[in-house]
């Protein structure tokens, strides 16, 4: 399994290998043309650089075992032969790259209205939000354990209401719901949703006062 | 007078310094040994030639020409001669040899990276080379800042899009009015501003302001028409003030105001 | 230059290269890491992935001495180790792979002009070639990924400054910057007006260093 390659030797005559001659400048070749190459090698693509009487085929099947116990073994795929990491080294060899994503922007609203007004049914959320919320979009945040069911509320159909999670409290580096910014302070500017109509001021243009 | 040979010759040129180079080598081994005024006269006879040669060349080749010439004139002047102004002949032409020389070093240059192995040429690398990296597309890339811009942006659309209701307006009839000033005029012992016979002013907004305004004239013009008030007013745009009407009052001043 | 590999005995004690010690596993894991990269494999890739007190230099280098007068070799460019194909094989492998177009006589002039005079503008590359520079020109450069920007020169106008790029050095097998011989050993006196450039055996020393 774990044998090393070996020194060659200086000078070597042609390897026999059953039958056929396989010399050692068309293992080189071979090697050198698995390497190099972006797709399977057919010994039909091996044969014309062979000197006469060499089977690429053969010259092929001796590479690969001498590759036996190495660190690249030699594999048949897709109707040629391919240089592959020795299955037993992949694991070791591969690095887990992490590649965060972003959530789709309505999973990111609908989350940031559940976040403000939960509890709240489906049907809050596409009513504070302006629009409907496909189901895809509640299952990207529960996949994420963003949030969860908090029970249901008790008008007719009993729909399921929704609330953050700890999870949620993580992933946006707070300590509890009360460190949301409150609403009123993230819509400044704008109407609020029921207001009351402004008081009029006492107009400064009328004699009399 | 076109010669195709020569149109070759001159197109395998990189410009004219790229000529003068190959003129030169012909000359000497050392460039620093190189005779000017002998290359001027090679490259002079070269363009001679080359009369017939394609228009975009000729405007940069004609240019080192004529300074060639210049220069070639300025080297066979006798050294007292050459104005006091101009620059010394010799160091143009060290100047000259000194660029092919550089020119130089970069074509053996080239030619010194055309002799390695190249990548993709004469040593290749690894065909399909294997991946080694597992992407973990699970985590999550979202931030506070993120959360809130989300929270506003779906208030904002949610707002612009709730429907258009107009506010209801409270309107102040003529009616209205003269209930109101027939009320209060028994309190008012004197003149009294039109004003002050507003229903309360706190909650009306100025166009309802402005409506109850003039709710309450035509209220007073009607009721000073069947005498129960006077009206009065100073000046044009003054303040209209109104009273409980004394049985000497003369109504006619009102209309004529 | 074509001995054959040769089997892998099946046991075999730690090797040693030098004094310091190179395991087969640990070659076996080198080995494995190369054939599986396109890009350079620098040591510090490698030693994590070895056991307390081998030293990835070490392992690389006692791999590349294996890998001698075999079909792929191992050779320093672009700041690491990678396997290439021996230059020898290029006649025959140019038959069956794909090979790329050269770049004409002046990309590899004023290629050689951003070598060697880096950063540079286009105006300089112009002066020294005493020819402009078409755009297909450096479009090819930039094709090839051989050149790129470096910043923009403090002059009026603000002209950009070339330089190559780690992928030059890739294509040349040239370890770094340092490896091009120096400007004045382009030349030398004795020789004719245009030196032949040295004898580029794949990984023998330049003679500018």
């Amino acid at each position: 399994m774990s044998a090393p390659p070996e020194d060659p030797p200086p000078e070597e005559p042609p390897r026999e290998a059953g039958a056929e001659p396989v010399s050692a400048g068309s293992i080189r070749l071979a090697e050198a043309l698995l390497f190099a190459s972006d797709r399977p090698v057919t010994p039909a693509r091996l044969q014309p650089l062979l000197p006469e009487g060499e089977a690429a085929e053969a010259v092929l099947r001796e590479y690969g075992r001498l590759l036996e116990g190495r660190g690249v073994v030699l594999v048949e795929a897709g109707g040629g032969f391919v240089l592959r990491t020795a299955p037993d080294l992949a694991g070791l060899l591969t690095r887990v790259v992490e590649v965060p994503r972003r959530l789709p922007r309505a999973a990111m609203e609908a989350l940031a209205v559940i976040a403000w007004h939960q509890p709240c049914t489906r049907a809050e959320i596409e009513e504070i939000r302006g629009a409907s919320l496909a189901q895809t979009t509640l299952e990207a945040l529960l996949d994420h354990g963003l949030v969860a069911p908090r029970g249901h509320k008790e008008v007719p159909g009993r729909p399921t209401l929704w609330g953050t999670t700890p999870r949620f409290l993580e992933q946006f580096g707070l300590n509890s719901l009360r460190d949301l910014p409150r609403r009123e302070e993230l819509i400044t500017g704008e109407a609020p949703l029921l207001a009351p109509p402004p008081a009029a001021e006492p107009g400064a243009e009328h004699p009399g006062r | 007078m076109t010669d195709p040979v020569l149109h070759l010759r001159l197109d395998g040129y990189e410009g004219p310094l790229d000529l003068l180079l190959d003129l030169a080598r012909a000359q000497k081994l050392d460039l620093a040994g190189i005779s000017i005024v002998a290359l001027v006269d090679q490259y002079l006879a070269v363009i001679e030639q080359a009369r017939g040669m394609r228009l975009e060349l000729q405007a940069e080749w004609l240019v080192m020409a004529a300074w060639l010439a210049w220069l070639k004139s300025r080297l066979l002047l006798p050294k007292e001669e050459v104005a006091a102004e101009e620059e010394d002949p010799d160091a143009l032409a060290l100047r000259l040899t000194d660029r092919l020389a550089a020119l130089e070093q970069m074509r053996a240059g080239a030619a010194w990276l055309g002799t390695l192995p190249q990548l993709g040429r004469d040593v290749f690398a690894r065909g399909a080379p294997e991946d080694l990296t597992v992407q973990d597309r699970s985590g999550l890339r979202a931030d506070l800042p993120a959360l809130c811009q989300a929270y506003v942006a779906a208030r904002r659309r949610a707002l612009a899009l709730r429907p258009y209701r107009p506010k209801p307006r409270r309107l102040w009839s003529v009616q209205d009015a003269i209930g109101r000033l027939g009320q209060m005029l028994g309190e008012m012992p004197s003149w009294a501003m039109l004003q002050r016979f507003l229903p309360d002013g706190a909650a009306l907004d100025p166009v309802e302001r402005r409506a109850a305004l003039a709710s309450t004239l035509i209220a007073g013009l009607e009721l000073a028409r069947g005498g129960g008030l006077d009206l009065r007013q100073d000046r044009a745009f003054g303040p209209i003030l109104l009273r409980r009407a004394e049985p000497q009052a003369e109504a006619g001043d009102v209309r004529a105001a």
